[in-house]
């Protein structure tokens, strides 16, 4: 029989249920004699040959995976730029990994899927207060998809004639790579306006702003790490041209910054897995908020509170006419699986957090950076930061010694950080390496003089 | 009884310290403010008020829910898979052997000669894929404008190459329920950049004429665009490099059973023939003399995602493949193949098209598919997808999959049976065994609330 | 519905092969069969027929049922604690080392001297310091018969004196709930080897008397065992060896919430006063000059685990410990304490003795305290440890512990009372909103069906 | 207030959810002014000083605890002798840690708790498939500690006027030293058989069994890993004598060994934690088996099947007036808490591996140790096995050099056995270490010559 057991390698599918008395009373009841004969595949296109994988057992499995791992050298990190790490508490662990969130598909039986559907609800919620905007979806890929999607929601929703998009000039390269992509099919462009000192040249936006604006974007924290000062004064300059303005940011900065939507803010985007997801090699939760006009316009999932046969209340996705499934071509979006498990641990984290670990944890980002970079900027040959901004987890280091190689010793000694150019580096912390601070400090110390 | 919103349980405002300026901070912040113990019990409680696959069948059509092996999860919680993307080549080659290894199985499957791991979904695949067409047909300074894709297929396609810039040429099915081979020779031209199908297709029948297909298409100089969806009925039996098709996606959340996590995350990894391999988005892993490399190429196309997908979800995937094999991969299509094909024969619901794979499209005849499926609720199973594809009169998409037992779905055809078998009022009425009863759908949408913000204004 | 048994499911009998001639092998073995997603399914159904800490307040007297902080399962789970207990000292530093510590920590919070790790359970804590106390005796040349004991003791505290070949002595108790001394001095003997005591006692009060107890038994050569049983009403304000007890176990799946696990596993570790401390069981920890050794000593008593005890929780135990520190570990009991007392007052129940702590005897009345506390299933809680201790009739023994909210409190009061005052048809019904409807218990006794091959024979 | 957030150290319980506002409510309805008004400790006895303990952080204490396990050495264990390793499959732990199994208590409440009652249920069904007696209870903590209950079960349930408590000569010390701890109180006397080869000596024990033997207990496989072949035997010398015959050995183990009843066995104790535990410093899980007719006389907590009011089949703890917390000092045993979550693990590795992976796995614990052994005895210097008996999982090499000196050299080559005598090592394989087998060869023949 093609029973498996676990601690075997298994001749078949160790996840299909099937005695060979099963197999046989069924192929028996469909009135063939085996699997072969329900293929309805022509000859010249059938593949008998085989792909050469060998099965391995449950043992094996993890002792070639955490072998193939370890390969990875142990440094800690003090990596940022878009991808950031704090300390997901255990029980954010052992709540999402329950199986009925992890193995439970999208919610289209609302009846029997609550549970999942209220925690997106409180997530939407969580970034409507975070926001301050009364729209949220319950989550697009990552930062980069969903500041795409804004661009493109900008394109449904603004009459302007424009077709110019603009970015800092600073934006992750990444991120304007899946902009661009994004835009391509609508024929808009993507346009840099530059920055001064790590966060944007308002005068700047001022002049390149015009009637060929659409969309303009502004990022707090900036990916070098600088608190954005002046964002109501772009919001201004793009709502006086008609263009949308969309902000990136993420819920930690959230939790203490300026609220998006005072400063006048159409849209936000951003990673919303620096709740919830750990180092990740870059997966993301991408956070959607948006102003109420433009809900029939939103792309992605939406849950909505409603009332079961009952009277109770009720949880349900909705708005569905937007979506893809229903609308195709023109859906508001492609988008169909999202992140929605991602979403659910980042509501968790925020609530093991609660109101007042956020806000204690942002301010964390904000006094671990200025007291690392003032460490930093007490070792000759480095200045730190070299940015005169408040600076929120991470900021730009000056170097003497060419930033390649001090980065390269820093790897000896144990330590990750940026190179962004040939003499500056750039440094992240957080919760989840502030411990090693002291010593990041100390192995600079010997490299960079 | 339902659970109260954690806000409603617990809620605190907060203030900004003094780490900023005044100027840079908001006023304040209220959100939850709970300690351990009550966030346990909310989620835990919430967790009782969803349906999973260990709850039971979950047979929806072309979402392929299949059971997700715990091993899987134990593999990608290796700490030392948790490193940064912008870490040196050097400094993660595990992290780098293991995307090599998933790339190389993958097109190994596909019967492709390369592979991006970087769509972080089945849809961003669709995206990725026809974004490479687009970059082909452009470096060629051929200037294509239409996808031509069967009414029957995913939703996605159709918007996905709205987003890509093209005009959607929709294909009619023949009689058959497969292309219409008239219908596509008279839609293909010049412009036409590609074609997207899957195969089996939505109701689970091989494309028989697939080779025809396929030189209908390269002639008029488009691409094949194969939609992985349904690849879990060819395990081993067939390959879409095999078939013709130039680019394909997988859906590594259905084939491959990585979790679904209630709607997401997924991985949409990108096979394409060697000739589009300089398309496929930047960067590749490559196996060098010097170790794992991150590679890049001047014709790529730019990028599905801010880094480099969804990297938990791919590591479950290849520690999946791996620990099926050959022999499980097969199996897993055979018994997929099987199970759809005894649960039709079971059930006294029809079946219009056939011969199918592993997937059918039952017809509730004269009642509504929707009732159908809310009355299965009350019997204690996840029903099938309702309604759709359009091509079949009130369409029940029945997926079981490799992984129940004969028992398990003779007892999912008893709940169809029933389900049928009650009167209309029942049905409409249905579910009443639910946590929640029916939920007002209409209301949801005419007067949307979407944040508990939104429920405090009531 | 109930979950049908595995072997209802899918059950086969099988040969063992050919590794052994057969005059060594059975026949044949017939077991339950399941693949992995059939396991999955039958264990998730099972759970969700089950109450927890995480479902709601769990308020049992006498069993402290904290809150189990899942980084503690995180912390234990390190593949560096899964080591073999036959491995050189030298090889396992880390494990020797936390073992260590955990000592110096239990020492240090019972205000004892040398504490021993290897009781897998408290009535195993209560064997080893039974024994401990046996092994002094025997060593002076002393050989006492008796072991005294208040009625309102935890049974375990009489079957372990029995299990040690003492005769039990039952002392009552005084009409303020507490030792009756009077009682105490006519029974305390040049035959007293220990008196057992809980404090604060069985039903939460502090045994104001201690220090005149301890002389007691102290000038009569007798020593005192203190039961950890409700150490958590206790940390941080008053230790048992300030108190003069010279033995003491801890509970650490109560005080330091290791998860009970549905009846296990616990741990009981036992601390001893110097001058016992060569009488606790081998080996035990010691930190030198050249790091973690284990000791033995020549007047050890016999060991009471095959090996060292229950690692894991022990693993655990000390991660909360650690985690709490001082003030999370005082303010666990201020917060314990101070909720049962918030609790007796919001309820209609009658509490017969106080001042108490961390746990109080309601009394049902006229009700049967059984029926009420059925009856609170079907308000969603689960009831406190009902008729007992004997000293309160129709006694209600209830614990909430430190992690109840003031709400959450505030909702077991109201279960209490709607109990309280539903009928005593109502109650004696009760429950009916449960999985499982009242169970026939006398039933269960009398016809015994203790598998299921038991019930193939019906 | 003390709301301590998880990324915090916290000033007070973080497990404590009470804010401010709710403790100074929830005094004033109690009617004093602080907590420490409530206890009602005599000065003289009241602790005022501190236990000198931090607290940690989340991250601080797996930081820690994870640095202080990692100065273990990473040692491949070939090591066995009563505590063994299978390989446990992921399911197992996924189902196990569910949070309504691990925190849950006793099952007192039984209408709320038949999910773990059931799994209970199921757990003693198969001990009683496995040993074809009637009877299982639902733990004790260990193998020893249930032997220790076996030889009381014995002075309560036997006529005869012995006081002998008869085992074999090889018997672990550290069992044979909870066996006497638990004897002690009963006044009787632990005696020791002579062994031969690994295995017991019958004519031996045939002369030993007389009119003061209360207890004769036999082990197989024996702690030399030999599968005793005279069962049956020593079966009939107990019964003859009316001394109550105990056989100890394992879940795995009796797959495919001889069922103890057929042998004779009255009780049957042993180490179920072979199923369901990894490598755990010697945790354990007490099997205890016997014949129906002790069941009033049988140790620990038993579930039995009944119904409920709507007749419904549940189940229940039953037969609880054995126990101590009704009976008291006339119970059958002073267990309370017991193992019942490893117990649920071990059922769930037995459906894991269902009943054809069970007899699979212990058909290689006889294979794999075969090969080995023959492999070691290859190697100069060596001898494998030492006794002439079929085994299971371990054996006993014999050496030339001293045996200390070659464990020695194995630990620095990455490898743990035993050594058992000057020129006696002990090797333990399953299917957790096979993988490494090859590489023990290879140390040994460094280090064996």
């Amino acid at each position: 029989m093609s029973h498996g057991s676990p601690h075997q390698g298994g001749n078949g599918s160790p996840y299909a249920p099937h005695t060979d008395a099963e197999t046989a009373a069924m192929l028996d009841a469909v009135g063939v004699d085996d699997e072969a004969a329900l293929f309805d595949i022509p000859e010249p296109v059938a593949f008998d040959g085989e792909f050469s994988i060998e099965p391995r057992s449950e043992q094996e499995l993890r002792r070639e995976f955490s072998n193939l791992l370890a390969e990875n050298d142990d440094l800690t990190e003090f990596l940022g730029r878009g991808h950031y790490e704090h300390y997901v508490p255990s029980v954010v662990d052992s709540l999402s990994q329950r199986s009925e969130f992890l193995t439970s598909y999208t919610q289209y039986q609302p009846e029997i899927t609550q549970g999942f559907l209220q925690a997106l609800f409180e997530y939407q919620s969580m970034l409507v207060e975070l926001t301050g905007l009364e729209i949220a979806n319950c989550s697009m890929y990552d930062a980069a998809t969903a500041l795409g999607e804004a661009a493109l929601l900008a394109e449904r929703v603004r009459s302007v004639d424009g077709d110019v998009v603009l970015v800092p000039d600073i934006l992750r390269e990444g991120k304007r790579s899946v902009l661009e992509n994004y835009v391509d099919g609508a024929d808009l462009r993507v346009e840099s306006y530059p920055t001064e000192g790590g966060t944007a040249d308002v005068d700047a936006i001022d002049d390149a702003v015009g009637e060929d604006t659409l969309f303009v974007y502004a990022e707090t924290p900036t990916v070098r790490g600088c608190i954005e000062p002046n964002l109501a004064e772009i919001g201004g300059i793009a709502d006086e041209s008609g263009a949308l303005f969309c902000l990136g940011s993420d819920p930690v900065a959230l939790s203490i910054l300026e609220e998006p939507a005072s400063v006048g803010a159409d849209v936000v985007v951003g990673e919303a897995g620096v709740l919830g997801l750990p180092a990740a090699y870059g997966m993301g939760l991408g956070m959607f908020a948006c102003k109420e006009e433009f809900l029939r316009q939103v792309p992605g999932r939406l849950v909505g509170a409603s009332e079961d046969a009952d009277g109770t209340r009720a949880y349900t996705l909705t708005l569905q006419t937007r979506e893809q499934h229903i609308r195709k071509q023109r859906a508001t979006s492609n988008i169909c699986t999202n992140q929605a498990w991602v979403a659910l641990r980042a509501a968790m984290h925020a609530a093991s957090l609660g109101a007042d670990g956020l806000v204690d944890l942002a301010e964390d980002c904000v006094t671990l950076a200025r007291d690392l970079a003032s460490d930093l900027d007490d070792i000759t040959g480095l200045r730190a930061p070299v940015d005169d901004r408040h600076h929120f987890r991470e900021f730009v280091v000056g170097t003497d010694q060419p930033a390649a190689a001090i980065a390269d010793d820093l790897e000896e000694e144990g330590f990750a950080v940026h190179v962004i150019g040939d003499h500056r580096l750039q440094v992240c912390i957080t919760d989840a390496n502030a411990h090693a601070a002291d010593d990041l400090v100390a192995a600079f110390e010997e490299v960079a003089a | 009884e339902n659970e109260p919103l954690l806000t409603e349980k617990r809620s605190d405002t907060v203030e900004p310290g003094d780490a900023l300026p005044d100027d840079l901070t908001r006023d304040d912040l209220t959100l939850p403010n709970p300690e351990e113990p009550e966030v346990a019990r909310h989620y835990t409680r919430l967790s009782q008020m969803n349906w999973s696959i260990e709850s039971g069948p979950y047979p929806l059509g072309s979402c392929t829910m299949k059971y997700n092996p715990p091993v899987t999860e134990d593999v990608a919680a290796d700490p030392n898979a948790a490193v940064h993307p912008d870490r040196s080549a050097d400094s993660i080659q595990g992290t780098l052997g293991l995307l090599a290894g998933l790339q190389d199985y993958l097109a190994r499957i596909g019967g492709m000669d390369a592979v991006s791991l970087q769509p972080p979904a089945g849809a961003a695949g669709e995206f990725t894929g026809i974004a490479v067409a687009r970059a082909y047909h452009r470096a060629n300074g051929d200037d294509r404008s239409e996808v031509l894709i069967p009414s029957s297929a995913h939703g996605t396609n159709f918007a996905t190459a709205a987003l890509a810039g093209y005009d959607v040429v929709e294909l009619p099915s023949a009689e058959d329920g497969r292309v219409d081979m008239e219908a596509l020779e008279a839609a293909v031209s010049e412009d036409t950049a590609a074609l997207m199908l899957t195969n089996p297709n939505t109701v689970g029948l091989f494309e028989r004429d697939i080779e025809a297909v396929a030189d209908v298409v390269h002639d008029a100089g488009g691409l094949l665009y194969y939609d992985g969806a349904n690849l879990n009925a060819l395990l081993g039996r067939a390959r879409p490099g095999d078939m013709g098709f130039d680019i394909m996606h997988y859906n590594v959340h259905k084939t491959f059973a990585t979790p679904h996590g209630g709607g997401g995350p997924g991985a949409g990894p990108v096979g394409v023939v060697d000739e589009l391999a300089p398309y496929l988005p930047n960067p590749r892993v490559e196996e060098t003399d010097s170790g794992y490399e991150l590679v890049e190429s001047d014709e790529a196309i730019e990028n599905v995602h801010g880094f480099q997908g969804n990297w938990l979800v791919l590591v479950k995937a290849y520690a999946y493949i791996a620990r099926l094999g050959d022999a499980g991969l097969r199996d897993a299509s055979a018994k997929a193949v099987l199970n759809a094909n005894y649960l039709a024969e079971q059930i006294d619901l029809d079946v219009p098209y056939g011969p199918f794979h592993h997937e059918f499209a039952a017809t509730a005849g004269d009642a509504a598919a929707a009732d159908v499926a809310k009355r299965m609720l009350d019997f204690g199973v996840h029903p099938p997808t309702t309604n759709w594809p359009e091509m079949v009169p009130e369409a029940m998409l029945t997926e079981p999959t490799e992984i129940e037992s004969k028992q398990s779905l003779d007892d999912l055809a008893a709940a169809f049976d029933a389900a049928l078998g009650s009167s209309e009022e029942e049905r409409h009425e249905a579910p009443s065994r639910t946590t929640a009863k029916r939920i007002d759908q209409t209301t949801a949408a005419r007067d949307p609330r979407l944040s508990w913000q939104s429920l405090d204004e009531e």
